[in-house]
């Protein structure tokens, strides 16, 4: 690994300095992505800024309207050792119980997991279909930018150069609402998804209300399959509706082929998934 | 006489026999006798004084660490074998010397 | 300029000052400079589990964190479970249960199933084979190493969770 | 063989070596510290096969911290030469070669220089400032294009053998070989039905934990010192001995504790390289590989294809076999092939069969041993299409392979007749385990059966055993311990010198200091070591003899040793009270003995395994597992149970996930644990194991070799079973999620 240097800033005002000043210095939450990458060489970088001392990024708060405000760099166990979160947002405690093994879990955040910005992120599609922005800092002050429109190629997110990720911000969920994420994997845990389709469903009387339905790892970005959100507004939810929403979900996909599966297993995948995590959602917003 | 058994590779030279039969108090006198009976085997089983480093006998069925010097039965049955690479017996630490010229 | 960082960290219970560079890892640290060799590098990637450490309290795998990270931590090595000549329990366990074969990966199996144990004390065998998931072994097919665990808990809960608790 | 009861073998003491495991202070060889050491790192080619036009190292050398770099040009002037290292006549360009690649890179990973500096991060910086020309060149990376005429040859000057004879014929065909018996027309034409199928298996890694490394410090009296994780010292010294033109007796190889091998840690990689750059240097070298370079540097094991052709006659008698295997060597010659098609057709008894084998050279890492090397492969496609008979006579699966079953006095294809074998007891064990005949409920399960056979290695080992004066005894063997060895080997002696386990302190040591002793590897270890150790026993025990007939006056023959005493009449003496009066009786008792034994048993293993496919994803999980495998005599059974659990476990990572995913330019594309997806604990139920104990009449305790037989197995038992949940016949393996999918949509 070639040289760089580290500096842990404890303040938002000072770690967007230190990336104002080094454009092409990388930020350091969990290093789960980023150790293994500058170690391959598929990244460098003159200088590591770890953003755990930064308390924005390293908490986790729910505000008086329900809303869930997640620090970048908050580790996944944070999360699901939160009965806070657990009770709220039990599709995200799930996500975060899932996100690599237990030693991941202990450094790993989803922050970085959206920075990271893969195809195959777990955290990506769950937190489009839960509407989640993500709120940024830079010396030319914050913005909000929604999940959706985060990440713009493989390994690309829509950070601008010296733009800081602090926290990720998903709104309270309405009643009757559940989320679910639902990713093959060949093993049964330490795997990259094949593919990953993250639902979200809101119920009213005996139809469903709003939708969403988010995929990864079957184009060059985590997509959301609109149309086949929006087939599903004011319908039973009946199994063939599912059946007809995962049709319309595997026709956006546009995957590749490769060590995880062909373009062609990518697509059945999305399908079947999509079923299934639609099946998963009603189930826990009926519940709910 | 012993039995000895032919591989199939060899048998161009025993008239298609898989199985024929030959004299000796060990093995190389086994195969001096082979070479009278079926002249040409010899130079396929040995180099120079050497069984080939290819070539592994088995005396009643076991693979003889002695090689040449293994002794024969009027009754025994030998096997010639194609010695086989990698992961087998020969690979795994032989008392061979360390180079050959 | 290219400089080394002093780090300052208690590595099990002794206040512990080194110097590193960026660069090298927690790993690293432990093996190169601390001469703590009881923790392994399997793959350098988080994926193998062999480097697995406590970290404040938190299982973490120790390639995957920088030297200059461990500043002011707590860290527990394979090294820091017997109390002077008396084995933790999992190491008892693994013995007797023969749960190791060539040994390269014990130290982070035995790290992890204390984590899982400390928190956990009575886990089903899904729950162990959960946790352990992040370590390799490719020597045991696993199944002595979960019984291992079970006798470990076992024997915890016997002693009421006190003196052996580490 | 003795049927009497043992007080040691069969008991399960903890291991010798367990403390310094568990409490982390095993030292294995990563861990090697000493002054002055610099680190190493090699450059490996990012080309399946090229020409190298140039080196230019200057950028490298010119970096601060960088003390040396090598190249293949580095090796003493002696290249020409054919050398046999026990694997046969080799060039020893070949062997160099792939040590440090001269002239052509063969395989993407293929070493071409190496860096030695006062850090691995500064070593590893330097390597990538080497500036390598190459000239690419088509690449063949499968048996069948590789034999195919006109196929991109590897090798120039490589001349196909048949049967160890040169021909002239060049191509990737290193060498052709027949074993035939009966008459193969007339045994397929006496058949009711014959089928016909084939099979391909990928290139698949041992995946041990712990990645290769070397320590070498040439010193300034001219003898190489080498520290190193191996399977066999011996190995190591002759090997680089050789490479490095050296006499043997130059060399000092000290195995450190090994973190697995598999057959992975028999060849050498590191040891030449390190030792070349600490006689550049004049400091110890220390070369770790990464991960990465594990995958793509060392030896896998072959990937095949396999043509398997069987007929029975009605009632499921076998009367022909024919097996066509091509099994790819990678880089250079020497594929499993051979040992393949021993064990194609070993548990069967089949009166007319031809099996012919190709060992391919193509654009892969050069292939190692693993686990059984060769059988499973072959095992997968004969087991597979056993089952396919059994299905269309209608037969128990375990019948059919009763009714077929190799016994002592079978004549297999390569002509030797088994000795007393325990295939039938085995078969007859599966049969009657509960697990055989308990529900299987519930849609997509299914379950299967499958055996495996190895045969096993003898080859020579060495030990001494001396006497200490408190009782004791410390074993000093050669075998390098990988799996509690140490133990397995020490409890035989116990058991002959009539002393507790734990009285036995075995070293594993250098190889100045001990006599020859070939790998840790074949099975050989607890059978062959555990032999030397009962021969040095048994001499310690006629010198004390002699020592106690001395106390009493008595000629040696008059003492007899029982139960842990020596006795005559009127006169008893213990091992540990005769033991504290030698030195007033003659002075130290050293008991030796070196074995390169015959008798070798080999092992059969069977497994029973339920599955459950998810028909809309193509994912199988294992529900339930059980190995059962004849050990001949277990010495210590929580050691064999240990060895069944994890060659299965090898063996349900080798048939469900495991593979090198090449890319057409012949670029491994999954080189790290978390894409290559062997088992973890969560993908796994227990392992249950059933010891059968068919006694080796060839050993004193009746001990075979347990570490091999019970990975060939599994791929064949999950594929039948596979079969029975969702009806496909898998005939490729891995059979993986995406693989299953494909044959399920062929299915519908």
């Amino acid at each position: 690994m070639k040289w760089f240097d580290y500096a842990a800033p404890d303040s938002l005002e000072q770690a967007a300095e230190l990336l104002a000043r080094y454009p092409e210095a990388r930020p350091l939450a969990g290093g789960t992505d980023l150790l293994p990458q500058l170690r391959a060489g598929k990244r460098t970088t003159p200088l590591v800024v770890d953003v755990k001392k930064i308390p924005e990024l390293s908490s986790l708060t729910i505000d008086e309207k329900g809303a869930l405000t997640l620090g970048a760099a908050v580790p996944c166990y944070r999360i699901y050792e939160d009965e806070r979160v657990c009770a709220r947002f039990p599709a995200l405690a799930e996500l975060a119980s899932i996100l690599g093994g237990i030693p991941i879990q202990g450094r790993a955040s989803l922050g970085g997991n959206l920075c990271n910005a893969s195809p195959s992120a777990d955290a990506i599609p769950l937190l489009m279909a839960m509407h989640a922005t993500a709120e940024t800092w830079s010396t030319s002050g914050a913005r909000s930018i929604p999940v959706e429109d985060f990440c713009i190629a493989p390994g690309r997110s829509a950070l601008a150069p010296g733009e800081l990720l602090v926290s990720i911000r998903i709104p309270a969920l309405p009643p009757r609402t559940a989320a679910h994420y639902l990713r093959f994997i060949p093993r049964n845990e330490m795997d990259i998804a094949v593919v990953g389709v993250g639902v979200s469903l809101t119920l009213s009387d005996s139809v469903i209300q709003t939708a969403r339905i988010a995929l990864g790892a079957v184009a060059p970005t985590p997509i959301l399959a609109t149309e086949a959100a929006a087939s599903l507004e004011n319908q039973a939810p009946t199994a063939a509706a599912f059946e007809r929403a995962a049709r319309l979900a595997q026709q956006v996909t546009r995957p590749i082929s490769d060590m995880r599966g062909t373009a062609e297993y990518r697509r059945h995948l999305a399908y079947v998934l999509t079923r299934r995590a639609l099946e998963h959602a009603l189930q826990a917003a009926a519940a709910s | 006489m012993a039995r000895v058994f032919i591989p199939s590779l060899l048998r161009s030279f025993t008239g298609g026999s898989a199985e024929v039969e030959a004299n000796g108090a060990t093995v190389r006198e086994l195969i001096e006798d082979l070479e009278a009976r079926y002249p040409g085997i010899r130079q396929r089983l040995l180099e120079g004084s050497h069984l080939r480093p290819n070539i592994s006998v088995a005396v009643d069925g076991e693979v003889s660490p002695l090689g040449l010097l293994e002794t024969v039965s009027p009754t025994s049955e030998v096997h010639f074998l194609a010695a086989i690479k990698g992961g087998m017996a020969p690979s795994m630490g032989s008392l061979s010397p360390s180079s050959a010229p | 300029m290219q400089k080394k960082m002093h780090v300052t960290a208690t590595i099990n219970g002794e206040v512990q000052e080194f110097l590193c560079e960026p660069r090298q890892s927690l790993l690293e640290c432990l093996r190169d400079i601390l001469h703590l060799t009881g923790t392994k590098e399997g793959c350098n990637d988080g994926n193998c589990g062999s480097c697995t450490v406590l970290m404040d309290g938190r299982l973490v795998t120790s390639c995957l964190v920088l030297g200059p990270e461990a500043s002011g931590a707590e860290i527990v090595t394979v090294e820091g479970l017997a109390r002077g000549r008396e084995l933790h329990p999992l190491q008892k366990a693994f013995l007797e249960q023969a749960a190791l074969q060539c040994g390269v990966c014990t130290p982070g199996f035995l790290v992890a199933a204390k984590a899982l144990l400390d928190r956990e004390p009575q886990p089903s065998e899904q729950r162990i084979r959960w946790w352990l998931a992040n370590n390799l072994c490719r020597c045991t097919g696993y199944d002595k190493i979960v019984r291992a665990v079970q006798q470990a808990a076992a024997e915890l809960a016997a002693t009421q969770g006190g003196m052996n608790r580490l | 063989m003795s049927t009497q009861s043992y007080q040691v073998i069969g008991t399960r003491p903890i291991r010798h070596d367990g403390v310094d495991k568990v409490t982390g202070r095993a030292l294995y060889g990563a861990d090697i510290q000493m002054a002055g050491l610099l680190h190493g790192a090699i450059l490996r080619s990012p080309h399946a096969h090229a020409r190298i036009r140039s080196i230019n190292t200057s950028k490298a050398e010119a970096l601060a911290g960088v003390k040396a770099v090598v190249t293949a040009a580095d090796f003493p002037p002696t290249g020409d030469r054919i050398v046999d290292l026990g694997e046969g006549e080799t060039p020893l360009s070949y062997i160099r070669g792939n040590i440090l690649a001269s002239g052509k890179v063969l395989y993407r990973g293929h070493a071409v220089a190496a860096v030695a500096a006062t850090s691995p991060h500064i070593a590893a910086e330097a390597a990538s400032l080497i500036e390598v020309e190459y000239e690419p060149l088509p690449c063949v990376l499968t048996a069948p294009e590789a034999m195919r005429p006109g196929a991109p040859l590897l090798h120039e000057d490589l001349k196909t053998k048949e049967f160890g004879q040169q021909t002239d014929r060049v191509s990737n065909i290193a060498e052709h070989f027949r074993h035939s018996l009966g008459d193969l027309e007339k045994g397929f034409a006496e058949a009711d039905i014959v089928l016909e199928r084939e099979f391909h298996t990928a290139t698949v890694h041992q995946g041990y934990i712990e990645p290769h490394n070397a320590t070498a410090l040439w010193n300034n009296d001219g003898r190489l010192l080498i520290w190193c994780s191996t399977q066999g010292a011996f190995v190591v010294r002759d090997t680089t001995a050789c490479i490095l033109d050296l006499p043997v007796s130059q060399v000092k190889v000290t195995p450190m504790e090994i973190g697995g091998g598999f057959g992975g840690k028999i060849p050498v990689y590191l040891e030449p390289v390190a030792a070349l750059l600490s006689k550049k240097t004049g400091r110890p070298v220390k070369i770790v590989m990464s991960r990465k370079e594990v995958f793509e540097g060392t030896g896998p094991t072959p990937g095949s294809f396999i043509r398997i052709k069987i007929g029975a006659k009605r009632d499921g008698r076998f009367t022909a076999a024919q097996a066509d295997l091509a099994y790819e060597a990678g880089a250079y010659p020497g594929a499993m092939v051979g040992a393949g098609a021993m064990t194609v057709f070993a548990a069967y008894d089949i009166p007319n069969v031809t099996i012919d084998g190709y060992d391919v050279v193509v654009n892969k890492p050069s292939t190692a041993a693993y686990r059984a090397p060769g059988a499973t492969n072959a095992a997968f496609a004969t087991e597979t299409v056993v089952d396919e008979i059994a299905e269309h006579l209608g037969l128990d699966p375990l019948d059919l392979r009763l009714k077929n079953a190799a016994k002592e006095g079978t004549r297999r294809a390569d002509g030797l007749k088994y000795r007393r074998i325990g295939c039938v007891e085995v078969l007859e064990a599966m049969k009657a385990h509960p697990h055989y005949r308990a529900p299987l409920e519930g849609a997509n399960r299914g379950r299967g059966v499958a055996i495996g056979y190895w045969f096993n290695a003898g080859l020579p080992s060495s030990c001494t055993i001396s006497v200490n004066a408190d009782g004791s005894v410390t074993l000093v063997e050669g075998s390098t311990d990988i799996g509690g060895t140490r133990t397995s080997v020490a409890m035989q002696a116990a058991e002959v010198l009539g002393i507790p386990a734990g009285s036995v302190h075995p070293v594993v040591v250098d190889t100045d200091s001990v006599g020859f002793t070939a790998v840790t590897g074949g099975s050989r270890t607890t059978f062959a070591t555990g032999w030397a150790a009962y021969e040095a026993a048994q001499d310690v025990l006629r010198q004390m003899k002699e020592r106690a007939a001395k106390l009493w006056g008595l000629e040696p023959s008059a003492v007899r040793f029982e139960g842990g005493h020596f006795r005559a009449s009127g006169h008893e003496i213990s091992f540990a009270e005769l033991a504290a009066r030698l030195a007033e009786t003659g002075g130290p008792v050293v008991g030796r003995a070196t074995v390169n034994p015959r008798g070798v048993g080999g092992s059969f293993a069977g497994c029973i395994v339920d599955v459950e496919v998810d028909p809309e994803t193509g994912k199988t999980s294992i529900l339930r597992f059980t190995s059962i495998q004849d050990a001949g005599r277990a010495i210590h059974p929580s050691y064999v149970e240990g060895q069944m659990q994890g060659g299965s476990v090898q063996g349900i990572g080798w048939a469900l996930n495991e593979e090198y995913f090449m890319g057409p330019d012949g670029e491994m594309r999954n080189s790290s644990l978390l894409d290559y997806r062997m088992p973890t604990a969560l993908d796994l139920p227990m392992i249950d194991t059933q010891i059968v104990e068919v006694p080796n009449p060839g050993h004193p305790f009746g001990v075979r070799g347990v570490g091999e037989a019970n990975i060939v197995p599994p791929p064949a038992a999950i594929a039948n079973a596979i079969y029975r949940a969702v009806g496909v016949r898998m005939r490729r393996l891995p059979m993986s999620p995406p693989n299953l999918m494909q044959e399920l949509w062929k299915k519908s």
